[in-house]
């Protein structure tokens, strides 16, 4: 056993254990920080792939911001641990073994014999170029169009974000002059059609 | 020549008047309504004689074209067209004259009824579509005008509507007569499919081909073709004339007032059955076997249903009952191949007995509209005319020679007698004890009316009208003679009962008088052998002196004027000694507690199972409804599977994929 | 020959005419009644100024009009008459005019709406009859359901919704099928073309499947036994006009669409299971027969009648194949001809009779046979119209009722004496129920005061019923012009049906 | 990069930079100008539509090293595109004021979406093909979760999300399998290889995945699960919007990724029956579930399930007739779509949303006009000729006919016959009922909104009678 | 030796428990976030494998794309539950039960 396919296993080990208690563990911090050592194993494996640009990306942003971010909003919503948990407990058997077929079936599928290859040498794949530039190059050449649209995404995505959770207090009154002096009759009467009140019974919704 | 125009006015000028009468009847008020029917069928009657008299006196060959074509598909032509010789001519005759005296009689007994325009209409319409369905060269035609006066009939019978009775007798008599006609339209349908055409001359013409046809009608057992038209055609006429077992309407049809009892079921509509199996006497004569049903069922309506009349105190149910016995004999004298025979006793049927209806009539009219003869009696003093012209009538109808019912009916049961057909043994028994049957009735009847002390009485202050009695035998005047539009068709009508048989007897059964509007196989030719023996009209009275028939009538005079006029307490000693038989016959063989069991409530029932059942319960609760609620059901569990629950979806999802997977992955692909 | 394209106008008109009465608006009902009925009128002159034009001798299409409408599918609005075609469409734009008249006062609320559905829908159906694209045909076909489904379900009685959605369901359920198969053999002949799709070689089995796609679609509407339930339910809501209509012409489309697709695109399956249609029309005789005999809503009782008829209709259909198989050409097309002549005849007394039951109905508000009685004497000229409408849905001779029952029952003897003998059963049965209907609510004593108190029929009704009469009356004493009228199509029809496609 | 390139995709590129231009004004405009938002993102949908038209002229071409795709289909899909999310701005525009929603994030989100959904139609890459989902989805999220005060909206949001987002895991994970069976990503590229493709069942495990992804878009049983959620719990605005240009992405994804000869075509045999699976399972709940909703916007939502059953016949049956009328199915459904929910937001007013079938009772009577606009869609969705819809599901009909699925034709009839009945149901309930006493129903005042509606609804009566030129575009749409 | 399988199967794994974690989590739905993420590692693991193996470097670059995506994906996700947990005052997955049926 080769020492990659050692440092495979071991970090294989702590990604899936990782994943294990994400999902499993009640506290989300708990979770969020399970995910993190899941992330820094993947980004180990990466490495092993010779994917040395992603795997720091994924480290970089994956864990340094997004992961952040997720337990910046975990501790400010201030989520109470629930104390029960036997949904969880009576639907895990069918839940385990709804993932274990799944899990079964694809790997049936997959063909794993078929790919009990070695990969090719990384220097000569990568036309002897460091990994990064490899893609960079893909990048800004082949890539323009998805790259800008990237951008863009990004773009919704913070327009979103703001637009879902930039508010005005409700409860704070402050004064808007434009309003005010933008205000048109008809909104400062509201002139509301009432159907005639007939006999003692007309009350209205 | 005859000419179509003469023919036309003859058909249009009743109809005429009856769509004046009908559309304008209030217009043109009562007298309007009247004049213009009895106009038209004046004329109609007025040119049938003068046909008749070019037909038999002037040379004139038949007429048998057609006016105008139905319709023309392919091969197959039906028009409608006429066919007039002697045979229908002297129908015409029949049938306007007795249309006539009876839409004249009408003007009496029927002058302080609501429905006095409405009813010329009908009369006058029922003549038009006698002379339709009597001038027919055409099966068509001929079942245009069957359906016609059926319809007529339904409508007079039901004429006093707001009586349930009459109404119900009305549809009865409809209803009974379309399963008679159920058997007609086949027949002609059977008639067409074999004989290739609805016209009669081309049909018969073809006539002779039938021999031999056969039709598997039953799987395995082929049946004569002219055998199958035959008797389908005869169905017809069974449900039309009233013979057994259709005969149950002709009684109930009673309700109608009495001159349309007079004109449609005595003379005219009812014997259309008779006309009909005379005018298809080519195909009849083909097939031996029906023959012999035509003379069965006929000469067991001669007997049987006589026999009811004996027991029946209505008293135009017991000239009904009496109508059914002699359109039986007409149709065995048909079955015995004696057609002008039986047209002959047709005719003075048609004659004598509209006289006797109309007398009838005349007598309910005294009455008050009372017709139960348990209330009447010694009637003879008050109305003498209506009694002399009803003597007449009995006396012919009881076939005392020499008037006309002797004539006709003597020479149907020695046609009968002579038949060699199978079933002649037992219809000549029928129609000879017949005749001490008719009889007996026909005098019951006239000593229960005429003689005796009268069972009624006057009082001033009882109600009066049709409606109005409320106690029954008890008038609020004497009855007295009616006025003379009832008495001088009654009069006009006692002159041919008394004498048309003389005049008529040689002619038309020895004389070849229908010439080919009537074809008898030699065979079968049963009048020939009795022409041998006839040596005249009065030698045949004389002759008739001394044969069995006489002496039966003699009987049955006796027997009753012995009971009624002596013992009137005999009676019902008599009736309580027969017991049993003597209900059966009362309860008119029980034909129509059978009928009502059987077909009306039967059929309800049935109708309500299969709408209850099939249509309501099984096609729409079970198929219909049923698939929609089942719908509806799978439709509302479905919706359960989408819970809210976000894990639900996902999991829904995930098997969504998995099953994707398994399905059609792991399975190997073709 | 004219170029005017008569056609189009006679499904135009109608539909163009109903704009102008929607316009009109709920406020002047008058207004809308008049509009519509102009544009029925305008549309009855149409049809009647095409007569002098029509080729009586021809079994072609006639007045035939053809544009490409979706090239892609080669769908063609294709339009063209011939006997058939044209004796059904006068039906109907005779039809819609005394509708129209009839509903004057019936209909009170929300006038233009419905006198706008009536049009729509007489344009629809006058479409259906003239279609001879195969598609065309469908879309008119289907299109018709919505203003039928809107008259039923807006103006109909208590139970309108359930007796509507059930019309719209059950005839949808029998058409979509159908357009399947119109599909299929599209893509087997490349047109729609329904005179093409009759020169169509198809083997047994696509002919079954198509078969039993058009008897179900078909058979829903005729209807035929055992899918004829909507029918009492539809008639017995609906409003007067839409119980005419229905009866009049719609059940006639589905008995017309048996004739141009059925029969001649799948004569051998139609052949081979003739004798299930003829079963089943005999059922439709006897069974319905004692159905109606105990109904006690009189609008049931005519639906019901109704079915029975539309037996004779079928059963005059398919004989054809029995006769066909006897060499009796002559025999078949006296079956053919029956069922057009009963189809035709049926449409003017059962409209006759469902508005007979309006009129009633305007005036008592109720058609329970056992609220009435004694209507001769509270209305003399409604019950002359009555009875005689009865007489002629009883197939009494001189009336158009008799004249297709005669006709078949003639055929159907030429295939079996026990055939006729089940049809002519109907004599019995159908005097049975009409006629104790008549002793029911025409004889007899008046039920109560509120029908001592009816009024006679004024003129506008009495207009309606005498031309249904007329009519009634005229095919009855003369058939021979429509029959002239459908002989070369019912000719062309057997000698197509005599030639098997295998 | 080209000259060539940056025309072909002006359209994207214009968009973009208006988008931005939007973003700034909606920014730092005053209040007073919010309205102007409404009508610059009108002008700019029409400079789109505009240059979409133009950049047809210069197609069929592939720009960007074959990432683009510049087609007929494309301009087809686009164009339609364009005009739905016109109507859709049109339509909410009087709801989101009545309900002081943020118009303008609104617009800019919309037309985000809209920017996804012209990338997506044009993808010649599975890397276009999720960056134009993800562009699309993701502005869906957020519009879906526009009304912040709604929980409703928020839970539909929450659902939507992520559900959506495993739907992109699963359609990513399909196509890292498609890649590793190929070596591409390029789609003409992956046509090509998949053939001799050593790892040929690995494609197949990952059509599986790839189909899901993309019946979720569709929301196609049993992927549906999200739909009726957002349908029923979005503002009424934003519901008009799902409910229309996503399905003609949707179709245009599908169509890129599996049919056209290129892409994973070569695998017709496994997808076409796996899709046929879908279809049956889309049509059963969607015509039956349908049935008990008393709330008008998820009925809607399981009619659309059910339509996208039909849709998918129509690919599944595998040809470019078939695909074609896949796509004049969808813009058929996006024209039924939002003439239907244009009626619902007509009729809306503070405080009332209009949504449940109950609150249209008598509408006939209120407002015949509107009623005869709905019922138009109504029997145009229930594919009653003459109108657009039968037309719809002839030619699905026919495409499935032709592929000799004729028993998934059959299943089509029938669910049209079940699936008739709710759509009958909402007419009875404007027609036959009478209109309750408590709830006054008012039609909108808003001109454009009545204007445009009728013309929508008229519009399915009018492509009902003259579909030709539609049918005909969707063809050489399909086939070039 | 490694092989391209170890890769594969480690990503089918994860794929796998991230599912099993949006279906079986019934508690919150900051954890079925987290399953997103595990899902894309998943995915992205087999990207780069695949891209090592067939030394082709668009299954990276897809990588790179998704990464950024997921980054506003997760940005879209939070603000969503930051929603919810506003208008609820929870993010219990199973009381979001309000759309349903």
């Amino acid at each position: 056993m080769s020492i990659e396919l050692l440092a495979f296993y071991f970090f294989a080990f702590f990604a899936v254990l990782g994943a294990l208690l994400v999902i499993s563990l009640r506290n989300p911090v708990h979770a969020v920080l399970s995910l993190v050592l899941t992330f820094f194993s993947m980004a180990s494996i990466w490495m092993l792939l010779r994917a040395e640009f992603l795997a720091l990306v994924l480290i970089v942003v994956y864990v340094g911001a997004v992961m952040v971010l997720f337990l910046f909003v975990v501790m400010m919503l201030d989520i109470k641990v629930a104390a029960a948990r036997e949904g969880f407990i009576r639907y895990l058997p069918v839940g385990i073994g709804v993932a274990a077929v799944m899990l079964a079936e694809m790997v049936a599928l997959l063909g794993v014999r078929a790919m009990h290859v070695a990969p090719p040498p990384s220097a000569a794949v990568m036309g002897g170029q460091a990994n990064v530039v490899w893609i960079g190059r893909a990048l800004y050449t082949e890539y323009l169009l998805p790259f800008e649209l990237a951008a863009m995404i990004l773009t919704v995505g913070i327009v979103a974000a703001v637009a879902l959770t930039l508010r005005r207090r409700p409860g704070v009154r402050h004064q808007d002059a434009a309003r005010q002096v933008a205000v048109s009759a008809h909104e400062r009467v509201r002139l509301v059609s009432m159907p005639a009140e007939r006999g003692g019974n007309g009350a209205q919704p | 020549m005859i000419s179509t125009a003469t023919l036309l006015a003859i058909v249009l000028a009743p109809l005429a008047g009856a769509i004046l009468a009908g559309l304008l009847g209030r217009k043109i008020g009562r007298t309007g309504a009247h004049s213009v029917t009895i106009l038209g069928v004046g004329i109609a009657c007025i040119l049938s004689i003068r046909v008749l008299y070019q037909l038999v006196w002037g040379g004139a060959p038949a007429y048998n074209q057609d006016i105008y074509t139905w319709f023309q598909i392919g091969g197959i032509g039906a028009n409608v067209g006429f066919l007039v010789d002697r045979l229908s001519a002297m129908m015409m005759v029949v049938v306007t004259f007795v249309s006539l005296m009876v839409h004249v009689y009408t003007v009496g007994y029927m002058a302080d009824d609501d429905g006095y325009q409405r009813f010329f209409s009908y009369i006058a319409l029922f003549t038009f579509f006698m002379l339709m369905l009597v001038m027919s060269n055409n099966f068509l035609q001929l079942f245009f005008g069957w359906e016609g006066v059926g319809l007529v009939s339904y409508l007079l019978i039901g004429f006093w509507f707001k009586k349930p009775s009459a109404s119900y007798a009305g549809m009865k008599a409809f209803i009974v007569n379309r399963v008679g006609d159920l058997g007609f339209v086949l027949g002609i349908a059977a008639a067409l499919h074999f004989l290739g055409s609805l016209d009669y001359s081309t049909a018969f013409a073809h006539a002779p081909s039938l021999t031999g046809q056969t039709v598997e009608v039953i799987g395995g057992h082929p049946w004569s073709a002219a055998t199958l038209i035959c008797i389908l055609l005869f169905i017809g006429a069974m449900g039309k004339s009233a013979q057994v077992p259709l005969h149950v309407w002709l009684p109930d049809s009673m309700e109608g007032p009495t001159p349309i009892s007079a004109l449609i079921h005595a003379a005219t509509m009812v014997t259309a059955g008779v006309f009909m199996v005379a005018r298809m006497s080519p195909l009849f004569e083909l097939s031996g076997t029906a023959l012999s049903v035509v003379m069965v069922t006929g000469a067991t309506g001669a007997f049987f249903l006589g026999l009811i009349g004996i027991t029946q105190f209505d008293i135009k149910r017991v000239i009904a009952y009496s109508t059914l016995s002699q359109l039986g004999y007409m149709m065995a004298a048909l079955g015995a191949s004696a057609y002008a025979a039986g047209i002959f006793h047709l005719m003075t049927h048609a004659f004598f007995k509209a006289l006797l209806f109309l007398g009838a009539g005349s007598v309910i009219m005294a009455m008050h509209h009372e017709q139960d003869m348990r209330h009447m009696g010694g009637l003879r003093r008050y109305m003498p005319i209506t009694y002399a012209t009803m003597w007449i009538g009995s006396l012919a109808l009881c076939g005392i020679p020499p008037f006309a019912g002797f004539y006709s009916k003597d020479a149907i049961i020695e046609a009968v007698g002579a038949s060699h057909v199978w079933g002649a043994g037992y219809a000549y028994w029928c129609v000879l004890l017949g005749v001490f049957v008719t009889a007996t009735y026909t005098f019951r009847m006239m000593h229960l009316t005429f003689h005796g002390a009268p069972r009624f009485r006057v009082d001033p202050h009882a109600g009066h009208g049709h409606d109005g009695h409320a106690e029954p035998g008890v008038l609020a005047h004497a009855p007295h003679e009616t006025p003379w539009v009832v008495t001088v068709p009654l009069v006009l009508l006692a002159i041919p009962s008394l004498a048309i048989g003389y005049f008529a007897a040689r002619p038309l059964l020895y004389g070849g008088f229908f010439g080919s509007a009537i074809s008898v196989l030699p065979a079968h030719d049963v009048l020939a052998g009795m022409a041998a023996e006839f040596h005249g009209p009065l030698a045949l009275a004389v002759h008739s002196l001394a044969t069995t028939p006489f002496w039966l009538a003699i009987a049955g005079i006796a027997l009753t004027s012995y009971i009624y006029l002596l013992k009137p307490t005999l009676a019902g000693t008599i009736s309580k000694a027969l017991g049993p038989l003597y209900r059966i016959v009362d309860h008119k063989f029980y034909f129509d507690e059978l009928y009502t069991a059987l077909f009306a409530r039967g059929s309800v029932a049935l109708g309500k199972a299969l709408w209850k059942g099939a249509d309501a319960g099984a096609i729409d609760g079970l198929v219909v409804n049923g698939s929609a609620s089942l719908v509806g059901r799978i439709a509302r569990r479905a919706r359960t599977l989408q819970s809210g629950y976000l894990y639900h979806y996902a999991f829904a999802m995930i098997v969504g994929l998995i099953l994707l997977l398994a399905g059609f992955v792991l399975v190997p692909h073709a | 020959m004219t170029h005017w394209p008569f056609l189009s106008l006679l499904i135009w008109v109608p539909i163009a005419g109903a704009v102008p009465v929607l316009l009109a608006g709920d406020r002047r009902p008058q207004l809308a009644r008049w509009l519509a009925l102009l544009a029925a009128l305008l549309t009855l002159a149409v049809n009647l100024a095409m007569l002098p034009g029509f080729d009586y001798h021809s079994a072609a299409m006639q007045f035939v009009e053809s544009k490409p409408w979706i090239p892609m599918l080669h769908v063609h609005y294709a339009l063209g008459v011939d006997g058939i075609a044209m004796a059904l469409i006068l039906l109907t734009t005779i039809t819609t005019v005394l509708v129209i008249i009839g509903a004057w006062q019936a209909i009170n609320s929300r006038v233009h709406q419905y006198m706008a559905a009536m049009l729509v829908l007489s344009g629809f159906m006058t479409g259906v009859f003239a279609a001879t694209d195969a598609l065309l045909f469908y879309v008119f076909f289907e299109a018709q359901l919505i203003p039928m489904f809107l008259i039923i379900g807006v103006w109909g009685g208590p139970r309108r919704v359930y007796a509507a959605l059930k019309f719209f369901l059950y005839t949808f359920l029998g058409s979509i099928f159908m357009l399947l198969g119109l599909i299929y053999l599209y893509l087997k002949s490349g047109t729609f073309d329904m005179a093409a799709w009759q020169a169509l070689p198809l083997g047994m089995n696509a002919q079954t499947w198509l078969f039993f796609a058009f008897l179900l679609a078909f058979a829903v509407k005729i209807p035929m036994v055992p899918v004829h339930t909507w029918l009492p339910d539809a008639h017995v809501e609906a409003p007067t006009g839409g119980s005419v209509v229905l009866a009049a012409v719609m059940l006639k489309i589905g008995a017309y669409g048996l004739i141009r697709f059925a029969l001649p695109v799948t004569p051998d399956a139609a052949q081979h299971y003739a004798w299930l249609v003829v079963a089943l029309s005999l059922i439709a005789v006897i069974y319905i027969g004692y159905v109606a005999l105990v109904q006690e809503d009189m609008k049931k009782l005519v639906a019901y009648s109704s079915i029975a008829h539309m037996g004779f209709v079928t059963l005059g259909l398919f004989i054809v194949f029995m006769l066909i198989r006897a060499h009796d050409g002559d025999a078949a097309q006296l079956g053919l001809q029956g069922a057009m002549v009963q189809m035709i005849s049926h449409g003017f007394v059962s409209g006759a009779l469902f508005t007979s039951i309006g009129v009633m109905y305007d005036r008592l508000h109720t058609r329970l046979i056992k609220d009435y009685g004694g209507l001769a004497r509270v209305m003399p000229w409604f019950a002359v119209f009555m009875v005689f409408f009865a007489m002629a849905n009883t197939g009494l001779p001189g009336t158009s009722g008799f004249v297709g029952e005669f006709m078949v029952i003639l055929a159907s003897f030429a295939a079996s004496p026990w055939l006729a003998l089940l049809a002519a059963f109907t004599l019995v049965i159908g005097a049975g129920y009409t006629l104790w209907l008549v002793k029911r609510v025409v004889w007899g004593t008046p039920a109560s005061s509120k029908v001592e108190a009816m009024p006679d029929i004024n003129a506008r009704e009495a207009l309606v019923l005498a031309a249904f009469a007329a009519f009634t009356l005229l095919i009855g004493i003369w058939p021979e012009p429509l029959v002239k009228l459908l002989d070369p199509a019912v000719n062309q029809l057997v000698q197509t049906l005599g030639h098997s496609k295998l | 990069m080209s000259w060539n390139d940056l025309i072909n995709v002006l359209p994207e590129l214009y968009l973009t930079g208006s988008i931005c231009v939007l973003l700034l004004f909606d920014a730092f405009a005053g209040a007073r100008y919010r309205n102007a938002m409404h009508w610059l993102s009108m002008l700019v949908l029409i400079v789109t539509a505009l240059l979409v038209v133009a950049a047809q002229r210069v197609g069929p071409a592939t720009a960007f090293s074959g990432m683009y795709i510049n087609d007929a289909l494309a301009g087809l899909l686009k164009l339609f595109s364009i005009l739905a999310v016109a109507l859709v701005f049109v339509f909410a525009s009087p709801y989101l004021r009545m309900r002081k929603l943020a118009a303008g994030e609104f617009h800019t989100l919309a037309l985000f979406a809209l920017l996804g959904i012209m990338m997506l139609v044009s993808a010649g890459n599975l890397v276009m093909i999720y960056l134009g989902l993800e562009m699309l989805t993701l502005s869906s999220y957020a519009l879906v979760a526009l009304d912040r005060d709604s929980p409703r909206a928020t839970e539909a949001a929450m659902k939507y999300f992520v559900l959506g987002a495993m739907a992109s895991g699963l359609l990513l994970y399909g196509m890292s399998m498609i890649y590793g069976a190929t070596g591409t990503l390029s789609l003409a590229g992956i046509g090509a290889t998949l053939p001799m493709s050593p790892h040929y069942m690995l494609a197949v495990f990952g059509v599986v995945f790839v189909l899901a992804g993309i019946a979720f878009k569709f929301g196609a049983a049993p992927f549906h699960m999200w739909l009726p959620d957002v349908y029923e719990g979005s503002p009424t605005a934003v519901t008009l919007f799902v409910a229309s240009a996503p399905k003609l992405a949707a179709v245009g994804m599908a169509l890129r990724l599996l049919d056209l000869g290129g892409g994973l075509h070569p695998l017709f045999p496994y997808w076409q029956d796996m899709l046929a699976v879908l279809a049956v399972a889309s049509l059963a709940i969607g015509s039956l579930v349908a049935i008990v909703q008393s709330n008008l916007k998820r009925m809607l939502a399981y009619s659309t399930i059910g339509h996208m059953g039909y849709l998918l016949i129509g690919l599944c049956a595998g040809t470019s007739f078939g695909a074609a009328a896949s796509v004049f199915y969808a813009i058929a459904y996006v024209l039924m779509s939002t003439a239907a929910f244009g009626v619902i937001l007509a009729l809306a007013r503070t405080g009332f949303e209009a949504d449940q079938i109950e609150d249209l009772r008598g509408l006939n009577q209120r407002s015949p006009w509107l009623a005869g606009l709905m019922a138009l869609a109504m029997f145009s969705l229930a594919g009653v000729p003459p109108l657009f819809g039968f037309w719809a599901k002839l030619l699905v009909l026919q495409a499935a006919i032709q592929a000799n699925l004729l028993w998934l034709a059959i299943v089509g009839a029938v669910a049209a016959i079940i699936s008739l009945f709710y759509y009958l149901r909402v007419v009875k309930v404007m027609y036959f009922d009478s209109p309750a006493e408590d709830r006054t129903l008012i039609a909108t005042s808003d001109a454009s909104l009545r204007w445009v509606l009728s013309l929508n609804a008229l519009a399915l009566l009018a492509l009902g009678v003259f579909q030709g030129p539609l049918l005909d575009w969707c063809l050489r749409g399909i086939t070039g | 030796m490694i092989s391209l399988a170890h890769f594969i199967v480690l990503g089918a794994v994860l794929f796998c428990i991230a599912v099993a974690g949006i279906f079986i989590n019934r508690k919150n739905v900051i954890v079925l976030l987290m399953a997103i993420e595990l899902m894309l590692l998943a995915v992205n693991t087999n990207f780069i494998a695949f891209s090592r193996f067939f030394g082709d470097v668009s299954g990276q670059v897809f990588v790179f794309f998704i990464l950024t995506v997921a980054a506003a994906e997760s940005a879209i996700g939070l603000a969503i539950l930051t929603l919810l947990f506003r208008n609820r005052r929870t993010i219990n997955v199973a009381e979001f039960d309000d759309l349903r049926g």
